[in-house]
């Protein structure tokens, strides 16, 4: 079972802040952001990161957030302590949004601050003189910098450059640990630090992206083939496991376009592997004739959907939550199918062997609806909060040795008539052999079949056997609801106000809560919904029927949660917080738009994006 | 987590099969008959399909097989529904991507035989990025082809092997597209045996599909597989008259141009048999690291052990 | 507009008979039903025909019902009253269901019936000497007998084949009149005639199949380029434009697979023809992402999904309503999009220029879902019931002599600049100029673009941008539900129930409403919805709301339209009537479920199909 | 039915342009900047495609085309965003299906001159299917083919023509999969136009462009459009120091064996121009019989006139 997750964080929260990094594409942002966020995951700190960035190699506006405390960080935030620029684009325009009390890096030789507000202190440095010779090194500055501002100790900076450049030789190493050094000093006798420090605590922690989530819950939970096709924002699962492939047993293929994708996968599964893919909504829309085919085929598959902003290509580098229609409708026809819309980094680690559990046991598909936020987002993972060796449960199967309950053959020897692969169970599951086995020979179908696998159509198109195989698919999901974990609500049960959202938003809801009851005084609770497909009516009506007011938080334009949760409860929510440019919620949008809604202003309320990239 | 559907079986802990040859053979003498279906196939009477089943069946017995050592994968059309017919494991996947699903089954399981039906629309029309890129990676699979130039199935459609002019229910006053010929395209989209029979003459055929089968690596075999009912055109007596066996000329498989002008030859004579071959391309599963010990892919353990996540934990920190 | 459709005809019924032909698939049932369908049409009778068969195309079993009226016939009724067995099975099969007062036609030396039931006259003919040498005419006998015994002129016949018969030259023609003859003549002189005879009326009527209304429809509406990959059972519609493409300036392509259809639709659509083309569900799965690229380009195409069993490849000759919420989240993201079920192949004819209409003027594509049932299934037409010159509106174009309004380039000159393709206008359609026109010259692009048509994230992203081109394409529809007919209450008011369906289930309900009313005097009222997207929200809404009981009736396993009319009204229906065994409803199963609901057996009532074919 | 969206044009029923020709002309003089897109290439600095952008500017203005006259159609890539960056009408459709919209729009316009622009994973990857029948229906395209041997775009994963053992990022021990060759492939497939060039070599692919353009049925060109960001194999240097003209070598483009010879040619010495040549087969659209006049099918008026709808309502009856 997926571990419950701290959602109540501020209590504890002592120090809160986050630092920007700015420039074009191919200015090389990733670096000094890896190396901050290793450093604050070494000391313990929480984090989470997420970087605004198009759809292009090289020129787009890149904008990196990195938002760190000694309490979990469930979102990007709502302002900026540092901001790095490496380019007067940058500058112009972000400068603008920097708080009081907020510090601005830059190279004083490149770029210029103009209208600068009031209580933002600049820093404006001279790289030139301190990087000398080595070029390459001015983010180096900016890092050192940076941490000497917040009372990191320079050790750790090392450290740092140690594990990144080693691989460079020492003197790269080297030169780069005299540079960092140079920058901490410059930043300790020109600039004023900030009023805390960020502490270091017990327990360091790891530093994630969605992305690798999946990867290293794939791995967990005994994936053995993953084939996909490179689609952003989902092609780091693909990379992050053809890393780790070849040691691990695992195969990788990279196939010529989604629809092979999925068919390959389909055709693993079926030799008796867990495989799986992960690919974006265009890709998604390729696969739904497989998905549907292993619906009825009773193959078990898993897919992730890292939703971006579409329709069409739409933004490939921008978050949205816009396939969930498109999910619920994949492919032709009914079929049973499982899902989920995880809410962190964390969960989409633990529930992959989970969802992999429930499509070998039902013997269907299992989808997983995850978007960039989270995905390519990067958060700080508590080591302790992932679960490497999973209960695996395969469900009925039957593999050459026979399956584990009964160590042989249960329909032994080379009778294959006694096997029938898709027999009318009570339950409505049918052991699974896998290709392989003497005497359990059989055709899996794509065309309705009887029993024993024959199509329907090749004796006589029958009502009565059409009727039968199609209630056994569905009957095995009766008891999948038991099988996956209600939603809680989250707070106080007398709220003036439940937010209410699936996958992501869940962490920017966490927080506007907080906010509304710290700063307004206005005590709303939240439901979030990370299963779909089964999807929980009862205990969803039971809850949301003594709201006092539901609001749908979602990041798309139709409301395409709330006209599903009204499909499936009847629920017709109270108003709406909306978002659809592109850009994940921060909390303010949301505490904005509840106030908004509770002082009637408005039903539907759509947040401006303030941080233009 | 609790799932309450019927009794799970769990995690395989050990004992595992790791090899395919492990497994206690029947001792049932394996025949033609050993390899026939639980039904009988209902294809029109007289379609050139029976004859390609028939010599399957024949040629895996010849080969010895054991049928479950044998999986037979079709996408969709009259000559997809063969696995039906067969008694080996079976796929019937969807209309075109028989040979993505069998890369897949092969790859996780590589000591199967895996052999790949349909038909020219399924294969050359829905289907033609798939075998592309499945001949360039020489995954060894047998693909074989029941190419009757025409849709069946949907009852009489223009195929991509349907000639030019040829009226079908879809282009009424005749094609104008140019058709595929199958045997240069698969020569130069790296199959590495390629061959073309006719379901009309058994024993070259049956002699065709062993070669095939025993080849390691992506083998394809183009069949003249009349469609009686639909194709008026491409009768068993236009290809009876025209068709030459190559055998019979001491063409050399390994000769590529002789290959080719062959495979284009296409008039009042049409060769058949082994156009081209070549044994120095390894296939795609003898190239995987992955799979170089431990037996197939499917039948392995699972989960990782404590030294390994910790291993990939540590790279996170 | 949708010309009213006569909907109450039991009033002026005099006859109602249902003739069956039973056979294997290839023993040439269609040329006998086809010989009766043409001869009961041109006398003026009403009908409606199913063939129930396999996707086999050799030895299936296949049955072909035909009934007939002087009064409209809407589906294919409850019982038969001749059935002609053209071999052993189908007289195994169906005798058992023949009623009292209905006839058995045979040929003596081949069929044997066994257990007969009471009162139905068995026909066996002397086939070998009716035939004589042509034995080939056997089906021609039974034709001849079915039709004396109808008390049909033996003319009617003699024309008929003469319009068949006379590509093969006089002496088959010949040949076959004097069989018919001796058939008609032996049935006179050993059969009892039914105590009915078929009326001749004033205006023969034309005999369409739901395929070849689309393709009719099609050419109406100036499609000029229709492309297609064959899939049952949408093959019909691809059939019927190609035989009539070159005489009318059509082209027709049969691409490579379904995506390659709806890309090159795409692309002669945006060149500046109607464009468009059909299939089934698994080919629709393929086309999802070019229907939502036609979305983002505002690109209108038209696309019909003719359902058929799912999922997978399912049973492709067995019919189903269930790709509903396939169509409904078709392709990632959200866009702008009609959907439309008719009801009847009349229906399928006039709402397809309708529909070209209506993408046109939206800029966005058109989907329209039929099913098996209305699509292969024939039909008698009133020709004054199709409209074959409707006004045609192809909404805000451009072409390279002006648009009819303007007579010259709006924009005129070279000056592309000045031209916004994607104009961010007030009711969000933006004028379209086709390729071609000087000073016009734009990208249509599939990633999110600017008005001038160049990808935001070809500058950079940008939210504001992003969010102004949502609402931009999605404020076009806001007055789209205006455009579309508002569904209408069928029956009396204050009905102990209402049944509510889309699509092909209005037929069969409109008659169980009446049998209901005339044999158990219940009243019940029916909601047939035509259109799904936009859905008339409000009036469905205030309709249901007085209803006393809601019944769904649709042909699927899981429900989609009720949950569709969930999501959109809230209203949850109080019960189901469903079917998913491949064969569509029969009038009595209505009668049957409607009964049970309100004597409170069950909420969900599936009827079982007693015809086994 | 009442559309009450924004004013409405109404049914065109004369008066209409039935060709491109008679549209009169601008008077000013066409030169490369005519063909100078609204907004400049975001390419990485270096990037190969910026060559070929140059080189299709040169040679529509050199062709003396008008930008109207003239589409761009491109899928998904780096190298696909290339119809933003050239006046001439665009589309910038989906990943691996220009094709197949190029298809459309020139079935529906043949007057157009249609270029389809795209990356090697576009059109041999995703989109091999339309490649394929595409040149076997031989469609009057100029498909310009930016191969870098690597996605671009979605930062450096393998491509259909990334080497033997090139390491990227999906494939960081080494690609296995053998390379499509696309020269050989297209002369089988059917294309009538089968060129390779060099982004770094511009006179020659300016040159090659034009044949291309003026060649009446499916051309391709395969052009070596270095990606200096992720593609650290096959860099301008590497490709400067390899690649030899056909036309300095007298080769004939006529001469089938040849050519496929030289195709396969890829080692220390890389043959750039034209492999393969034929004007013998007319191009779909002079096949099409409803293309033989009235124009452009786009331009032609709409809606059937009494007599014909009557006569397909007899045949119903
Ligand atoms: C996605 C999809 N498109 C179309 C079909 C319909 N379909 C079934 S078989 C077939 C073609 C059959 O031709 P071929 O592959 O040559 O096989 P044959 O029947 O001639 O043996 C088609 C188009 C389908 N099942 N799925
Ligand atoms: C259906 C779909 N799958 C995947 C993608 C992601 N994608 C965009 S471009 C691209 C490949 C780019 O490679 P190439 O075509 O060689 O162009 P290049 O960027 O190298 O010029 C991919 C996989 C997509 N947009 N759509
Ligand atoms: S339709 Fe043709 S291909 Fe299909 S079974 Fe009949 S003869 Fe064979
Ligand atoms: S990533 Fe490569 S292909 Fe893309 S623009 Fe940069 S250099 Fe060119
Ligand atoms: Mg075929
Ligand atoms: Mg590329």
């Amino acid at each position: 079972m997926t571990k419950p997750q701290n959602v109540s964080v501020d209590n504890k929260r002592t120090v809160d802040f986050a630092v920007a990094i700015g420039g074009a594409a191919g200015q090389g942002i990733a670096t000094p952001g890896n190396i901050l966020a290793r450093i604050f995951a070494r000391r313990g700190l929480h984090l989470n990161a997420y970087n605004a960035y198009q759809s292009l190699i090289r020129g787009g506006h890149t904008f990196l957030t990195i938002r760190a405390s000694d309490a979990p960080v469930l979102n990007m935030g709502d302002a900026l302590d540092v901001m790095v620029a490496l380019n007067q684009d940058t500058m112009d325009r972000h400068l603008g949004i920097m708080p009081v009390g907020s510090s601005v890096i830059y190279d004083e030789a490149k770029i210029t601050p103009n209208d600068t507000p009031d209580g933002v202190q600049l820093c404006p440095l001279p790289i030139k003189e301190l990087v000398g010779r080595n070029k390459l090194a001015a983010n180096t500055v900016a890092v050192a910098v940076v941490l000497n501002m917040l009372g990191i100790e320079l050790d750790d900076l090392a450290d740092a450059l140690e594990r990144i450049f080693s691989r460079k030789g020492a003197e790269v190493v080297e030169s780069n640990r005299e540079i960092a050094e140079r920058g901490y000093e410059y930043a300790a006798a020109n600039f004023d630090a900030f009023t805390f420090a960020a502490p270091r605590l017990s327990k360091g922690l790891a530093v994630v992206t969605g992305n690798e989530a999946a990867g290293m819950g794939a791995l967990a939970a005994g994936v053995k083939f993953y084939a996909a096709y490179p689609m952003s924002p989902s092609t780091g699962v693909l990379m992050y496991i053809a890393q780790h492939a070849r040691k691990l047993g695992v195969m990788v293929r990279q196939v010529e376009d989604e629809i092979g994708v999925m068919n390959m996968v389909v055709g693993a599964a079926h030799a008796g592997c867990r495989a799986m893919t992960a690919t974006s909504g265009g890709g998604f829309a390729l696969m739904t004739e497989a998905v549907g085919m292993s619906g009825m085929l009773e193959t078990p598959v898993v897919c992730i959907d890292v939703q971006r902003a579409g329709p069409a290509t739409g933004v490939p580098t921008k978050t949205e939550q816009g396939d969930l229609w498109q999910i619920l409708g994949a492919g032709q026809g009914d079929y049973p199918k499982f899902v989920v819309a995880p809410r962190s980094q964390a969960d989409i680690f633990n529930t992959i062997p989970e969802l992999f559990n429930l499509t070998d046991c039902y013997q269907c598909p299992g989808l997983m609806l995850t978007d960039l936020l989270i995905s390519e987002g990067t958060a700080t993972v508590d080591p302790d909060e992932l679960d490497w060796q999973p209960n695996i449960n395969r469900g009925e199967m039957i593999f050459p040795n026979g399956d584990v309950n009964a160590n042989d053959n249960p329909y032994g020897g080379y009778n294959d008539d006694a096997y029938l692969r898709y027999e009318n169970t009570e339950s409505g599951i049918s052991p699974r052999a896998v290709p392989g086995v003497p005497g359990h020979i059989h055709v899996a179908a794509s065309d309705e079949h009887d029993e024993d696998g024959t199509l329907i159509s090749d004796e006589f198109t029958n009502p009565h056997k059409r009727r039968m195989m199609v209630e056994k698919r569905a009957r095995k999901m009766e008891t999948s609801i038991d099988a996956v974990e209600p939603p809680q609500l989250i707070g106080v049960s007398d709220a003036v106000a439940t937010l209410v959202g699936f996958g992501s938003t869940w962490g920017v809801n966490v927080e506007a809560i907080e906010k509304l009851e710290s700063v307004d005084e206005i005590i709303v609770n939240q439901l979030h919904i990370k299963w779909i497909v089964p999807f929980h009516v009862d205990v969803v009506t039971s809850i949301l029927e003594s709201s006092n007011k539901i609001i749908i938080v979602e990041n798309n334009y139709s409301g395409q949660f709330a006209r599903y949760l009204r499909s499936e409860t009847g629920i017709k929510a109270d108003a709406f917080i909306r978002k659809y440019d592109g850009e994940p919620f921060m909390p303010h949008h949301i505490v904005d738009g509840v106030k908004a809604i509770l002082g009637g202003e408005t039903e539907l309320y759509v947040p401006t994006h303030e941080i233009m990239v | 987590m609790t799932i309450t559907a019927t009794p799970i079986s769990k995690q395989f802990t050990g004992n595992q099969v790791v090899s395919l040859d492990t497994i206690p053979l029947s001792n049932v003498e394996v025949t033609r008959d050993s390899f026939k279906g639980k039904i009988d196939p209902d294809w029109c009477p007289g379609c050139g399909d029976f004859g390609v089943l028939t010599a399957m069946q024949k040629a895996l017995s010849e080969l010895g097989k054991q049928p479950h050592q044998v999986i037979t994968i079709s996408g969709i059309g009259c000559s997809s529904n063969l696995p039906g017919f067969i008694n080996t494991y079976g796929m019937h996947t969807l209309h075109g991507r028989a040979l993505a699903v069998a890369t897949g089954m092969k790859m996780a399981n590589h000591e199967m035989t895996v052999m790949v039906t349909g038909g020219d629309g399924d294969g050359f029309g829905i289907g033609g990025n798939h075998l592309m890129h499945t001949m360039r990676r020489n995954v060894d699979l047998t693909y074989v082809v029941m190419d009757n130039q025409i849709y069946g199935l949907t009852t009489g459609q223009t195929s991509p092997t349907s000639r030019l002019g040829h009226q079908t229910k879809s282009t009424p006053e005749g094609n104008i597209e140019n058709p595929i010929n199958p045997v240069p395209l698969a020569m130069v989209g790296g199959a590495t045996f390629v061959a073309r029979a006719f379901s009309g003459q058994q024993a070259h055929l049956v002699d065709i599909l062993k070669q095939a089968i025993n080849h390691t690596g992506f083998s394809i075999v183009d069949v003249f597989s009349p469609c009686v009912t639909y194709n008026k055109d491409n009768t068993y007596k236009w290809f009876k008259s025209r068709v030459r066996k190559l055998e019979d000329e001491n063409h050399d498989p390994t000769d590529f141009h002789a290959a080719l002008d062959k495979g284009y030859e296409w008039g009042e004579e049409i060769p058949i048999g082994v156009f081209w071959k070549r044994e120095d391309l390894p296939a795609l599963h003898q190239l995987e690291p992955v799979l170089d010990e431990g037996g197939p892919l499917a039948y392995r353990n699972l989960g990782l052990s404590k030294e390994q996540s910790d291993q990939l934990m540590s790279e996170m920190m």
